[in-house]
């Protein structure tokens, strides 16, 4: 008899809806159906099923072909690699659980590594601007119960977080917001007319890379201050007409992106938004929300934060002390700086993400890459050590993009023999212990 | 003042982290001594003299204590961190936080700086005789409290992001800014001889931005306010007065808010 | 009718680009969400292209060929998107700032026609640029 | 498991009325016991005092808004990194330390359990994922109910039963302690940018005032008889002439009997009091209220109190109390993060700099001073900075030292900018009191361990006691404010669950830390049930079944089962 789990987390962006439905076979190796999942949670879950998944450890030879070898060996090399490195860079953790991450930062600690994690690609400009400025925010029921005013700014929800406005920001029903979308007055501020911005009610047209000064524009029209003509693109009318809105709405909140953290000036974008935020509290109630990608990375950040007191490009290399400085101990400046001598993938692909420069430098030293997948990461590294899928084939906790935790599950078995990122990490851990006490 | 010379006998093979090169720590020492000093690579522990042969003796005090550093520092970080007096010139360009949280004392580079260097100055003279990196003069990540006193120098050009959360002191930029000057500035003064590209004074609350170039994009927070004279590093010229940042929050002085200022050459 | 033009280059997510990437970064939807370039209309006929013909695209980092496509996330002239993903890094610069971001969205790219040059597939594309795809 | 026998120290023990006899202390397998065998590893005690683990009944030590403080604060970790020791973890930052740091730190200190003071029900899972990691201590955390719709709609209809069955609910499903109200309906207020500065205040859309709320979540504590009473952060905190409103809230208390198995007598527990203990109606009036506000929890005997010391240091603020972040924020313009929990309760943090050379600190400092120097009884009057709110808990030996030392006070306010305003606005420097160490080991030990409805087994010696045994190299001789503040900070040992876990300020054993929660048996409530799932289903946006705290989040967990069936 096929099985239904029900309150399924779904391990693809940080939206975590967690009301997923699966079907699985009885003999609990198969996944037959998914219900309520986006395009991609639902490619997930059926990806398991794809032909040719790769079971065992595989060490690269020196004709670029890849040899299969075992937990064992690939955990001997693994350890090696880590004792012998004076620094290591160990990045990823973004699809993983925390439980994972805990280990992982464990061997940092012992090994002098330095923990980055998805955010040194994404959000990591919105963590700076955090530090700088704080972040008035709320939970994501907060939206649906209370919102009257939304505004994406530099994020496109119907691609990157597809049930995103479904559950939390534009549809729903909440407590105070009977009418759903028709009590919500919705805006979009984007570069390209996206389909986020088809179904708002205001597009706000920017100019690529003129947010900083536009969202200047806003705070000094906040305050009633003049403003020149024309603002990015932006008429100043349409500029005194939005904030005036804003400010006769009950609640607001800003969802920001890609859009604000990749551009020019990257955490000022967001730091100014921030300001914003904080302005329009003088006003009324005003809130502000990183969409943030990797379904677990703000978990990484959130462990990291109460071990060591950063959320990401902790440097542990010192063994004695926990440092950072973005745009010192981040994964693609240590990378294209040449200031790591090995490098520690896990639960994230590098290859496809990073600037070619950082994965040019990344080939060129000892590489070791934990994956459930072969990825382009995998294809350049020493050794692939292939794993179970976290939030699929076993659980383990996760942190939502307003930081709220919830349980991923277990779903269906991982293919026989296959460890979990737990399993190869406390082996790890207890093979780099081994070495240590040997030297 | 006595003299101590350092000079590069190897080149780190990763980077090296020596904020022991400061007349602080080199006061009251032998050279015997001085080459004890921790530097680390990652997690090996080394000393300074691993990698620099050094000669002379240093002052009793700091005040009493020059350094001169020859070979190539690119790879090195740390330099004159923290230092409260004398003297250090280093005949390269250097890494990472050269002059980091500076107190007092002359640093000069001739060279260029990497990124973060006078993070968190309180003060002394920083002269760098090349181009200086992102977050010169700024505030650690975080930290309200940038530069707060001293002057910065800069002969060449610098990156982003100077002069971040500046609440005192002096940085005078001989060539050209990129962008994000004075961000959050509540203080202090930077004066830039050449161009800018973009966000002068962006959050700014306090403080001065002097430029004699062009700015590519002005800040819709600042407004023109009146034609002004003034001398500047020995220049006397007329300036255009713009307050600013009017998106940011502004202390008042009698009953009248304090702006920013920002100053173009006419 | 120019040989090449100058557009400014974002790179963002796309529902493809991540249904791609579940589906495996070596699947067919993964190569066909990601090895492309979205641009307006009115480029391609300046450009003198029609939609789905390869383009070699070049910024001061490096250089690709992925295919040209019109999009749904409409842009506006000089604007061009490419998905993120192992193209789109072959040309985004590394430069952080000094804060850790490197430059992925806002610069400048040379776009021209390549009609007859081949597209890597994403293993590929990353294996060529660290010298260790076998020719 | 080993045996020990503690020899020849000066033993303080309240709950005993041991007050510096020289006594011989005998573990065996974790407890306190008659006597020891000869096999037994005996410590030699002399000169030294000897005490119960200590309890913090009030800290912010985990969780997501203690977090927020700790990322958003790179620059409390700047230089303030280090490794102690081969089997000790890094430890980070000077105001919210890192949970390793945290858990050494308390054992350091001579702490062994540790109450963490809010937690927000929603994010209860990443309060436990902290303690799980925090070395040593034991711990346990208060689910903040003040602001809860699902309480004020039950309280608002008089349902005491049915708010005690939402409550026991919650405390299983977030393996949470007691009741924590932060200024209730102030809080949801805020969700609107509004606050609730008195008692009497309505809160929005709800039509219940914060003097309901307290009422009714006293009578479903003791319907429900939980080991602690409520634990109270009042309204109007940190505002001058609060002390007004301070009064109002106490006096709620007056007619309530403590109902339960544990021999707790409070009905009340009033946090933090020296934020709420101020005169004056502006910053340049502003004064110490603490004689007019301890007059009354004097004589009011059903309220227990803790001081919240300020320290003196830059600090990180952090509350539920939302508005207030957002008011402070308004005074000295530093980074303000905000979170707002849906249908539960909201947290704000702000740094904060306690400056020796501000007037109002000055005051401050010395109203948490007067509250623990003008209680008539210490086993009602408990020692906290409401980290990392009044200054870091790290601060403990110097508080110590300033209610043990005159000389030590005087010194201090010596060294303020403005020491004639200070003590214009205060009486610290009139008070002649020294607190006695049997005075402090009420005040941390068995007054807490009472409180919390732990004093069977915790705070104090007594055979068949917990062995966490805390032993420092001082004794009521020590007058010398440095050597004070010097031993509080390094105990000579410390035995956790009959285990030597730290030795010479050293951390030699990582200890087995105890969670504790309490998991109350109610009658079957179908209303109850039936509207838990009507909330999740329209307005909560995580599912019913993935708001559980799994148990394998609790290490070692330590379950007090009650039955309130009756």
């Amino acid at each position: 008899m096929p099985k239904v789990v029900t309150d399924v987390t779904c391990p693809f962006c940080g939206t975590l809806c967690d009301d997923l439905e699966i079907t699985v076979s009885d003999d609990n190796k198969k996944i037959l159906s998914v219900k309520n999942a986006c395009a991609i949670g639902a490619e997930k879950f059926n990806h398991t099923k794809e032909p040719g998944r790769v079971t065992h450890p595989r060490m690269r030879q020196p004709d670029g072909t890849f040899k299969e070898i075992s937990y064992d060996e690939a955990i001997d090399f693994t350890a090696r690699m880590l004792v012998k490195s004076r620094k290591t860079l160990m990045y990823g953790w973004a699809s993983t659980s925390c439980q994972a991450m805990s280990i992982g930062h464990e061997i940092a600690e012992k090994v002098g590594g330095i923990v980055d994690n998805c955010a040194t690609v994404c959000h990591g400009s919105s963590l700076i601007a955090i530090q700088d400025v704080g972040i008035p925010s709320c939970t994501l029921g907060e939206i649906k119960n209370r919102a009257d005013r939304v505004i994406f700014w530099g994020c496109n929800p119907a691609h990157a977080h597809p049930r995103h406005m479904s559950r939390y920001s534009i549809f729903p029903r909440g407590f105070f917001t009977v009418k759903g979308h028709k009590g919500r007055k919705i805006y979009c501020v984007d570069c390209r007319h996206t389909d986020t911005a088809r179904v708002a009610d205001t597009f706000i047209q920017v100019q690529q890379g003129y947010d900083y000064e536009l969202l200047n524009a806003f705070r000094t029209a906040a305050r009633g201050g003049p403003l020149p003509d024309e603002i990015g693109g932006v008429p100043k009318e349409k500029v005194y007409e939005v904030v005036e809105e804003l400010k006769t709405g009950r609640f607001g909140v800003i969802f920001f992106g890609m859009g604000l953290t990749h551009t020019l000036g990257r955490n000022h974008n967001i730091d100014i938004a921030i300001s914003f935020t904080r302005d329009m509290n003088e006003f009324t109630k005003f809130n502000i929300i990183a969409m943030r990608g990797h379904w677990n990375v703000t978990g990484s950040g959130q462990v990291l934060s109460w071990q060591y007191g950063f959320p990401y490009a902790v440097d542990l290399s010192r063994l004695d002390k926990a440092r950072y400085q973005t745009g010192e101990t981040t994964s693609v400046d240590l990378l294209t700086r040449n200031e790591v001598e090995a490098c520690f993938y896990i639960a994230t692909d590098p290859g496809a993400h990073f600037p070619i420069a950082a994965m040019i430098s990344s080939s060129k030293k000892p590489t070791v890459t934990i994956d459930p997948h072969i990825n382009c990461t995998t294809e350049i590294s020493d050794v692939h050590i292939p794993v179970a899928m976290v939030g699929v084939e076993t659980g383990g906790c996760a942190y939502r993009m307003d930081n709220v935790p919830i349980e991923t599950r277990k779903v269906v078995d991982p293919p026989e023999g296959l460890l979990t990122d737990e399993e190869v990490l406390t082996r790890i851990l207890n093979r780099v212990n081994q070495l240590m006490e040997e030297a | 003042m006595n003299t101590v010379t350092l000079t590069v006998k190897q080149q780190p093979e990763i980077i090296l982290e020596a904020d022991c090169i400061t007349p602080d720590s080199f006061a009251g020492k032998t050279a015997a001594e001085i080459e004890k000093l921790p530097v680390y690579q990652g997690k090996q522990n080394c000393t300074l003299g691993d990698y620099f042969k050094v000669a002379g003796k240093a002052g009793s005090t700091p005040a009493e204590t020059q350094i001169i550093v020859n070979g190539d520092c690119s790879r090195v970080k740390y330099i004159g961190m923290k230092m409260s007096a004398g003297e250090v010139v280093v005949n390269s360009s250097t890494d990472m936080y050269t002059g980091g949280w500076m107190k007092g004392g002359k640093l000069v580079v001739n060279g260029n700086v990497h990124s973060f260097c006078g993070l968190g100055m309180e003060g002394g003279e920083f002269i760098i005789n090349g181009n200086a990196g992102n977050f010169l003069g700024a505030s650690y990540r975080g930290d309200w409290r940038g530069m707060q006193g001293g002057l910065i120098r800069v002969k060449g050009n610098v990156g982003s992001d100077i002069g971040t959360f500046m609440n005192g002191g002096e940085m005078i930029i001989e060539g050209n800014a990129d962008i994000h000057i004075a961000t959050h500035a509540e203080g202090g003064r930077i004066v830039i001889k050449g161009n800018v590209n973009r966000r002068i004074g962006g959050q700014m609350v306090k403080g001065e931005v002097i430029v004699f170039g062009t700015v590519n994009v002005m800040m819709p927070g600042f407004h023109y306010n009146q034609d002004v004279e003034l001398t500047v590093d020995g220049v006397t010229a007329m300036f255009q007065e713009y307050n600013g940042d009017l998106g940011e929050r502004h202390p008042k002085r009698k009953g009248e808010p304090v702006y920013g200022k920002l100053y173009l050459k006419k | 009718m120019v040989e090449k033009i100058t557009l400014n280059l974002i790179t963002c997510r796309s529902i493809q680009q991540g249904v791609g990437m579940e589906a495996g970064k070596t699947s067919k939807k993964y190569f066909d969400a990601c090895s492309i370039i979205e641009m307006h209309e009115d480029d391609m006929k300046n450009l003198g292209i029609l939609k789905n013909t390869n383009v070699r695209v070049t910024s001061a980092t490096g250089s690709v060929v992925v295919k040209a496509v019109t999009t749904r996330q409409e842009l506006v002239p000089g604007l061009a998107h490419i998905p993120m993903g192992p193209w789109a890094n072959r040309i985004v610069s590394a430069y952080t700032y000094s804060t850790g971001e490197p430059c992925f969205k806002g610069f400048p790219v040379e776009v021209e026609p390549a009609p007859s040059e081949q597209i890597l597939s994403a293993v590929d594309v990353v294996k060529d640029a660290c010298g260790l795809l076998k020719k | 498991m080993s045996e020990f026998l503690i020899k020849n120290g000066y033993v303080y023990d309240p709950s005993q009325g041991i007050n510096g006899e020289r006594h011989d202390i005998a573990v065996k397998d974790g407890k306190i016991v008659e006597s020891a065998s000869s096999g037994a590893t005996v410590i030699d005690a002399k000169d030294k005092a000897v005490m119960a683990g200590a309890l913090e009944i009030h800290a912010h030590i985990a969780g997501p808004k203690v977090n927020v403080g700790r990322w958003y604060r790179p620059e409390d970790k700047l230089f303030h990194s280090y490794k102690r020791g081969e089997s000790t973890r890094i430890e980070g930052g000077f105001s919210i330390p890192t949970v390793f740091k945290t858990g050494y730190e308390y054992a350091r200190m001579g702490y062994t359990f540790a109450m963490e003071a809010a937690m927000p029900p929603l994010y209860a899972r990443h309060v436990h994922e902290e303690i799980h990691d925090t070395p040593i201590i034991d711990e346990a955390a208060l689910p903040v109910i003040g602001n809860n719709w699902f309480m004020m709609e039950y309280i608002k209809n008089n349902e005491i039963e049915n708010n005690a069955a939402y409550v026991a609910w919650l405390l299983r499903q977030t393996k949470g302690y007691g009741i924590k109200i932060v200024n209730p309906g102030g809080t949801e207020a805020w969700a609107w940018g509004l606050n609730c500065l008195t008692i009497h205040d309505p809160v929005p859309y709800f039509d219940i005032t914060p003097a309901e709320i307290i009422t009714g979540l006293i009578q479903t504590n003791e319907f429900l008889g939980l080991p602690h009473s409520v634990h109270i952060h009042q309204n109007s905190l940190g505002l001058p002439g609060n002390y007004t409103v301070t009064l109002d809230t106490l006096k709620l208390a007056e007619g309530h009997t403590a109902k339960n198995r544990f021999g707790r007598k409070q009905v009340m527990h009033s946090t933090h009091l020296q934020f709420h203990s101020y005169g004056g109606d502006n910053w340049g009036n502003f004064e110490s209220k603490a004689r007019e506000v301890m007059d009354y929890v004097n004589r009011q005997e059903n309220i227990t109190i803790d001081t919240g010391n300020v320290t003196l240091d830059e600090t990180t603020t952090m509350t539920a109390d939302g508005p207030f972040e957002h008011h402070l924020h308004g005074l000295n313009h530093l980074k303000w993060a905000n979170v707002d929990v849906e249908l539960e309760t909201a947290a704000g943090v702000v740094p904060y700099i306690y400056s020796p050379n501000i007037k109002v600190c000055g005051i401050q400092w010395a109203i948490g001073l007067e509250l623990a120097l003008f209680s008539k009884d210490p086993m009602r009057t408990f020692i906290t900075t409401d980290h990392p709110n009044a200054g870091p808990f790290t601060r403990y030996p110097r508080i110590v030292t300033w209610l043990m030392s005159k000389k030590a006070r005087d010194d201090q306010i010596k060294a303020f900018k403005y020491s004639d305003k200070v003590v214009d606005a205060t009486e610290v420097a009139s008070i002649d009191r020294e607190l006695t160490l049997y005075e402090i080991a009420a005040m941390t030990r068995a007054g807490p361990a009472a409180a919390l409805g732990l004093s069977q087994n915790y705070g104090g010696l007594a055979p068949g006691m917990n062995a966490d045994i805390a032993i420092y190299n001082f004794n009521d001789e020590t007058t010398d404010p440095a050597a004070i503040e010097k031993a509080y900070g390094n105990v000579a040992f410390l035995f956790k669950d009959g285990k030597i876990c730290v030795r010479d300020g050293v951390i030699v054993d990582p200890g087995m830390k105890h969670t504790f929660w309490v998991d109350v048996k109610v009658k079957e409530n179908k209303q109850v049930m039936h509207d838990v799932r009507e909330k999740f289903l329209k307005y909560y946006s995580v599912n019913e079944g993935n708001y559980l705290v799994p148990e394998s989040y609790a290490p070692h967990q330590h379950v007090i089962a009650l039955d309130a069936t009756q």
